[in-house]
């Protein structure tokens, strides 16, 4: 019954047809209309990182030592990123996307353990991904990378920082459907509720998988 | 630069037709110093002709359109008792003319364009006279890195050679603009650390002898309105005497300094002395360079080089005519001449110095 | 039957929410009641935006004016531009597509009823935001597409005259944001109302042009206001935490500023345009008594345009040296848009080709409306070639383009919607004989104002001069133009005199005042609260025709039904709630640069906000 | 209701299962571990085939990140299986956004390479 249309709480359309042109659920078209709209606000914030890559008129710099303003004076600052640190908090949050469509799995097949279990685990996961954020950019912080240090720090922080808020949200959200779930209100019948969330958080993760490489990884 | 008789015949058909169509609207004569319908130059001739193809252009389909929009409308209003009219839904094959006429059209449009694209936006062909425009909030200053001149406002180039402008900005976004001899761009800040520097060119020559005025052209702050300037087009013995005239302690000429014959005379010379104490004493100094004074070497000041004032015709960038009344006012409330201004006195001048500052300036022409 | 999890137990309730009085307006998710509260809001905007112009237009009488300050003037083109757009021609398209876009498709609401009082409250809010800037002598000035880096606060010179940097440009970045908030929220409940509750039988090509246009507008909407966001984000950036993502002495560049700024606002003028180009495609057919013609092509080329307009943006910067290739490729693309947009004016006048032509006011706005974009096209396609445009921009001669293209094009048709549709808005025909002065004194005086701008720009007069000096030709232009705008004056206020004295009249529309051919016509006016009592099933794109040929060319008056085993959403005013969590999170930036614990008032408009949203989300609806 | 009804049914029988999210999560893991593997060849010169790598670095992390993109929206996000409408709701705004991105590098390069 998952994809049935459901007569949503916001919808003004309830008459006893439950009409809908397309026979799809009016809510699940939003959630990707929206997601539509995020991905140029997404390029922007990538195209503007691009376009200033390599132009920071001081350090310091993602990969290599550069001279930068440090505890009052100039010096040689060392390399920005750390990848290792940054490419286990990928996996672990590529990891809860497939915890999520297990959540989903189980919501829509009445497994309430697998739910619970699952979604709890996304959860974590995603807590854990904006731990290592709050972490890196403290770290980074402490090498001397402010957010107007130069401009690698300003589209760096900036665009990491409105996925990392992305990703809060979608704690969130999550966070919320766990609720419903241990009260036993995600039944089947609504787990579109938890369909659109999870939609939301793989959209979060496709970002990431353009973030890394671009942002971490191309020198 | 040859252009076919025909089309020099169009153009002036145009222009005709344009002006003529003017002077009904305007019922009156009028004077337009700042026009780009009559280009004084290669480039802007350039820019005309395509204009004026594309004008000619809209002006058919205009006719074509409206008229049979028209006709449509007087031609099908409705009469009492009309019957339903036939209940038509397309036509596929005037839907394809109609849709492929309007794409032949742009070509013609199109193509020039295109060349005249390559032609205007490539550097300069063949510089003869170079020059740096920054601009600054609400003046423009000119260098002549070869010829050693610093001046404001005022661009004065010979007639008939090719100029080439090199411009930025000190502050914010600008835009030069010339109507009849140069068309514009906008200018772009550079400070001391910018890495790509974004230096546009603009190149013309031109063709007659004359001031031609001209006028910032993109939004810059308050007085973006009073930021003109002026183009004087010089014949080149006039030209080169004034660049003699003004090499004459210019910061780009060994600092500023001044031959020692010509220091002397002005040591002499009451109204110099007199001047350059109140110069000193009044603050311009901070701000300004002045031939004679300590800083007259210095460049990248908040306002303009002013060793030459008396030479030109306007001041406060193409706002006042430059009389002694007018200097005087200037001094007197810069303020209140152009409000917003940086031009901000650290102490009102006493109208002793106001007149003494006045001849100073006017004698260094 | 399933229903949402959110709305776990919804208890039966009865209908006994107030139907008038403020409290059922504040509460409203009626997207009618909804759509008059934007059409009234944005109405009195334009009237706002059009006395800032006409202030302008008295200062620029004669040469060396000295009505109003240098700043105070580039204050009111920068709140004129701002006005017009965002909290005039949007808002006023946004009227007609919350009353339309579902009476058009046969639907009862809008898929998210609450969404959509939610995208009013934060358009009203912000648009008093924006405007609560003149109260507190801060107006924005930096031009309605602020260009860093003059609108960085690095660059705002601090002079004696003017010590730190004001928040002028706070509260247009702020504002901006908020509208586009609004936007965006409207943006998306439209589109899926459009793809998900059109009526039994209305595939997509049989939707109304209007509908079409509009679902386009939408698209536009979603994909170009986030690209704004970021850019004001970064110029909040630059202002208040010292980043340099303008500002080249950090490095950065302030071409950046104006390539996402366009990016945007490409996109947004054709925003601003195809709702009225649906509207005169619906008035056109209605008023000569014929389909439109070439209706396929019309949505195509409507596409199309919508499409390709996200590959243009750089024609407003021509001025600034992008190169050969770069010129030469946003020029051709530019070209390309003539031609659909051609295929729309021809189709118009096709439609009109052989048709019975009835002129009412409507069908003279809609008429006027394609008559005056012509002119403003034609220009369009002058400023597309680059080397001419080097003339031209920055001047009054593109002044004049936009003015044809706004004030004769989007004015022209949402004049054309409000006399069309006022019938079944509000059950009562606006009087014909002041409409058609209300037309003809708005034609004459708008080509009296704009007409006279491609002289003076081509003659050298820059755009945005609070003064010019006399002698340069300007003077006797410049004050045909002040008197058209009077002319345009007069003819609104015979408008609102119109409005008044239809209100004071007795409510006589008849259902289908004009014989029209979409669903609209076919429910009494003013409609019901629930529109259709029964889902009307379509076979064609003029489902009103059909019906009245079936019937032999007369349909009995719709009777009003009490609809009581219907079961509308009830009202909320949660949505307002959030409204205003959103609006205070807002504002908080307004303080950055002037208290240190700014971030507390943000914190407390996140938490009414987020309050106010779980509140919304667990709310029952009555059903 | 038979239009849902069919809207559901033909949604409901292509549902991957838990198996194969499961592969998928394997191949993305080793994606992303190759990933990491051509940005570490391509910054060390002393590691075999450094300088066949090094040169193809970008091309090669485009296309991984390309392939587990696709991965996440066809399979984890039921694009392969769900209505044509959401791809489409999808890959249109993403057409129009890689197109800015694009642009807007290519746009800006220009400034570097001209010298006036
Ligand atoms: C409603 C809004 C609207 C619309 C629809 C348009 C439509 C068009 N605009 Fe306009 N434009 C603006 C609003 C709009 N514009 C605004 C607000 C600005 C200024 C912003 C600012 O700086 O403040 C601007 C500025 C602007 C510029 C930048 C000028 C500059 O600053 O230097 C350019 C340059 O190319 C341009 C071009 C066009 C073109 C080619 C079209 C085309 O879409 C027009 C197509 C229509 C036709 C051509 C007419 C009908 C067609 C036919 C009858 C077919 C036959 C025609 C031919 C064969 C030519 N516009
Ligand atoms: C939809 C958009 C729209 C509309 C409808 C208009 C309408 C008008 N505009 Fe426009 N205008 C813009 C959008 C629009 N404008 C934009 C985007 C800019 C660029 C801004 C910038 O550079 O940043 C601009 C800039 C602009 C300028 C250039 C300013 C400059 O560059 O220095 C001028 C100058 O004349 C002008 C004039 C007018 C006039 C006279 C009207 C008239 O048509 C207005 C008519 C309406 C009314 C007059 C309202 C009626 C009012 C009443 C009935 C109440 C009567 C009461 C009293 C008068 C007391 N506008
Ligand atoms: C705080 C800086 C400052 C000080 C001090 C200052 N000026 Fe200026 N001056 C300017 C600026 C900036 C301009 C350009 C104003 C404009 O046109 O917008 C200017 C313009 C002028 C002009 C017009 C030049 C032209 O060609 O247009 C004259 C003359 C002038 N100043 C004289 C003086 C004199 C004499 C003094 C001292 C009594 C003085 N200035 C002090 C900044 C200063
Ligand atoms: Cu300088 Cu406008
Ligand atoms: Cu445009």
């Amino acid at each position: 019954m998952a994809h049935a249309a459901t007569a949503h709480a916001d919808s003004g359309h309830v008459d006893e047809h439950h009409w809908t042109s397309t026979g799809l659920n009016s809510r699940k078209i939003a959630i990707w209309g929206f997601i539509g709209s995020e991905c140029l606000f997404f390029a922007s914030l990538i195209s503007t990182y691009l376009v200033y890559k390599g132009k920071s008129l001081v350090g310091p710099l993602p990969h290599t030592e550069s001279q930068c303003m440090l505890d009052g004076k100039m010096q040689t600052c060392e390399a920005i990123f750390e990848i290792p640190l940054v490419t286990f908090g990928t996996a672990v949050l590529l990891f809860s996307s497939f915890f999520v469509v297990l959540a989903l799995y189980g919501a829509q097949k009445g497994d309430r353990k697998m739910l619970l279990t699952w979604l709890s685990a996304t959860v974590l996961c995603g807590l854990f991904f904006v731990g290592m954020q709050v972490y890196e950019f403290y770290h980074f912080y402490h090498k001397g990378l402010g957010y107007s240090t130069n401009l690698f720090g300003s589209t760096f922080y900036t665009l990491t920082g409105f996925h990392g808020s992305h990703v809060t949200l979608g704690v969130i959200w999550l966070s919320t459907m766990l609720y419903l779930a241990v009260r036993g209100k995600l039944t089947p019948d609504k787990s579109l509720n938890l369909e659109m969330a999870a939609l939301y958080w793989h959209f979060v993760d496709v970002v990431w998988i353009v973030i890394f490489p671009v942002v971490y990884l191309m020198r | 630069m040859e252009r076919s008789p025909g089309r020099v015949w169009r153009a002036w058909l145009t222009r005709a037709g344009l002006l003529g169509l003017l002077v009904l609207i305007a019922g009156c004569s009028q004077n337009y110093h700042q026009t780009t319908l009559l280009p004084r130059s290669d480039i802007t001739r350039l820019i005309d002709d395509l204009f004026m193809t594309t004008v000619w252009w809209a002006v058919v389909v205009f006719v074509l359109v409206e008229g049979a929009l028209v006709y449509a409308l007087f031609r099908f209003r409705s009469r009492p008792g009309d019957p339903e009219p036939e209940q038509t839904h397309g036509n596929t094959t005037v839907e394809i003319i109609w849709t492929v006429i309007p794409a032949v059209i742009l070509a013609f449009i199109a193509v020039p364009t295109v060349k005249t694209i390559v032609k205007t936006s490539l550097p300069a062909p063949n510089p003869q006279v170079d020059v740096e425009v920054i601009g600054h909030q609400w003046w423009w200053e000119y260098r002549y890195p070869k010829l050693g001149v610093v001046t404001a406002n005022e661009l004065v180039v010979p007639v008939g050679k090719m100029v080439n402008l090199r411009m930025w900005s000190a502050d914010v976004l600008h835009s030069w603009w010339s109507p009849q001899l140069a068309s514009k761009r906008d200018v772009f800040p550079i400070f001391n650390n910018t890495r790509d520097k974004k230096i546009n060119p603009l190149w013309f020559t031109a063709d007659s002898v004359g001031d031609y005025s001209g006028q910032c052209a993109e939004l810059c702050g308050i007085q973006h309105a009073r930021m003109g300037l002026r183009v004087i087009v010089k014949s080149e013995a006039d030209f080169e005497s004034w660049v003699a005239k003004e090499r004459v302690g210019s910061p780009l000429v060994e600092g500023g300094k001044v031959a020692a014959a010509i220091d002397s005379a002005w040591k002499a010379d009451t109204v110099h002395t007199k001047g350059q104490a109140a110069f000193m004493s009044g603050g311009c100094i901070a701000c300004h360079a002045m031939v004679g004074t300590p800083l007259a070497g210095a460049l990248n000041l908040r306002g303009p080089n002013l060793s030459h004032t008396g030479g030109r015709t306007t001041i406060g960038a193409n706002m006042y005519e430059n009389t002694p009344s007018m200097l005087a006012q200037w001094l007197r409330d810069p303020q209140g001449m152009k409000q917003g201004s940086h031009m901000v006195l650290p102490r009102p001048l006493t109208e002793a110095e106001i007149s003494a500052l006045v001849a100073y300036l006017r004698m260094h022409q | 039957m399933a229903t949402s999890v959110l709305e776990h137990k919804a208890p039966a309730i009865p209908h006994h929410y107030p139907k008038t009085g403020f409290w059922s307006w504040i509460t409203t998710v009626d997207h009618k009641r909804i759509g008059i509260l934007y059409g009234a809001t944005a109405f009195i905007f334009f009237l706002i935006g059009g006395i800032e112009a006409v202030i302008m237009r008295l200062q620029l009488i004669g040469p060396n004016g000295k009505l109003v300050d240098p700043d105070t003037f580039n204050a009111l083109f920068t709140m004129h531009g701002t006005t017009m757009i965002f909290l005039g021609v949007m808002p006023l398209s946004a009227f007609f597509f919350n009353f339309f876009i579902p009476l058009q498709i046969g639907a009862r609401d809008v898929v998210f009823p609450r969404l959509n009082a939610f995208s009013y409250w934060v358009f009203l809010l912000g648009a008093i935001f924006i405007n609560v800037s003149f109260l507190v002598g801060a107006p924005p000035d930096g031009g309605w597409f602020g260009y860093a880096n003059l609108t960085s606060a690095r660059m705002i010179p601090s002079t004696a005259a003017a010590p730190a940097p004001g928040l002028n440009i706070d509260f247009w970045v702020i504002g901006l944001q908020i509208l586009g908030i609004a936007s965006i929220a409207a943006a998306l409940n439209f589109f899926v109302t459009i793809i998900n509750l059109r009526a039994p039988g209305m595939t997509l090509l049989r939707m109304p042009m209007f509908v079409w246009m509009s679902f386009i507008v939408q698209i536009l909407l979603l994909l170009a206001f986030p690209v704004i966001t970021v850019a004001l984000v970064f110029l909040m950036m630059d202002r208040n935490f010292g980043t340099s993502f303008f500002m080249p002495d950090g490095g950065g560049d302030p071409v950046m500023w104006q390539h996402l700024f366009w990016i945007f606002g490409h996109p947004e003028v054709y925003i601003l345009i195809l709702p009225a180009f649906g509207i005169a495609s619906e008035v056109l057919p209605v008023f000569s008594r014929k389909p439109l013609f070439g209706y396929t092509a019309m949505v195509f080329s409507g596409v199309f345009i919508a499409f390709v307009g996200f590959g243009v943006w750089s024609h407003h910067m021509f001025a600034t040296g992008m190169g050969p290739f770069a010129d030469t490729f946003f020029s051709l693309a530019t070209m390309v848009i003539a031609i659909p947009t051609g295929v729309k004016i021809f189709n118009w006048i096709g439609t009109l080709w052989g048709g019975s032509l009835r002129f009412t006011t409507a069908m003279l706005f809609a008429v006027g409306m394609v008559a005056l974009f012509i002119v403003g096209g034609l220009s369009g396609v002058m400023h597309a070639s680059p080397p001419a445009d080097l003339q031209q921009t920055d001047t009054y001669f593109i002044v004049a383009h936009f003015h044809y293209v706004l004030f004769g094009g989007s004015i022209f048709g949402l004049a054309a919607g409000a006399y069309y549709w006022w019938p079944k808005i509000f059950g009562r025909l606006l009087d014909e004989k002041l409409g058609k002065a209300h037309f003809w004194l708005t034609f004459i005086g708008m080509n009296l104002t704009f007409f006279p701008m491609h002289y003076l720009g081509l003659h050298g007069m820059p755009r945005r001069v609070y003064t010019y000096p006399e002698g340069l030709g300007f003077e006797f232009l410049n004050q045909v133009e002040t008197v058209g705008a009077f002319v345009i004056v007069l003819a609104f206020l015979l408008f609102i005199v119109n409005i008044i004295k239809t209100w004071m009249g007795p409510a006589n529309a008849p259902a289908d005042p004009w014989h029209g051919a979409t669903l609209e016509w076919s429910i009494p006016s003013p409609p019901q609260e629930f529109n259709f009592p029964n889902l009307p099933r379509v076979g064609s794109s003029v489902p009103q025709w059909d019906a009245w040929r079936a019937a032999g060319g007369k349909l009995p008056e719709p009777v009003r039904v009490s609809g009581d085993d219907i079961h509308m959403p009830n009202p909320s005013y949660w949505p307002l709630m959030a409204a205003i969590g959103l609006t205070i999170l807002m504002s908080s930036l307004m303080l950055i640069r002037q208290w240190d614990y700014w971030y507390a008032i943000t914190l407390f408009g996140t938490a009414w906000l987020f309050f106010s949203v779980y509140r919304w989300a667990f709310e029952p609806t009555g059903h | 209701m038979d239009a849902h009804a069919a809207a559901h049914g033909h949604e409901d029988h292509a549902h991957p299962t838990p198996g194969l999210y499961g592969k998928i999560a394997a191949v993305l893991f080793v994606l992303t571990a190759l990933e990491v593997l051509a940005f570490e060849v391509g910054r060390r010169p002393d590691w075999p085939m450094h300088a066949l790598i090094e040169p193809l670095v970008v091309p090669i992390l485009l296309i991984l990140s390309a392939a587990k993109f696709a991965l996440v929206a066809m399979f984890y996000m039921h694009l392969k299986q769900d209505s044509k409408l959401f791809s489409n709701l999808f890959v249109w705004p993403l057409i129009i956004a890689a197109a800015i991105i694009l642009a807007l590098i290519v746009l800006h390069a220009y400034w570097i390479k001209a010298s006036f």
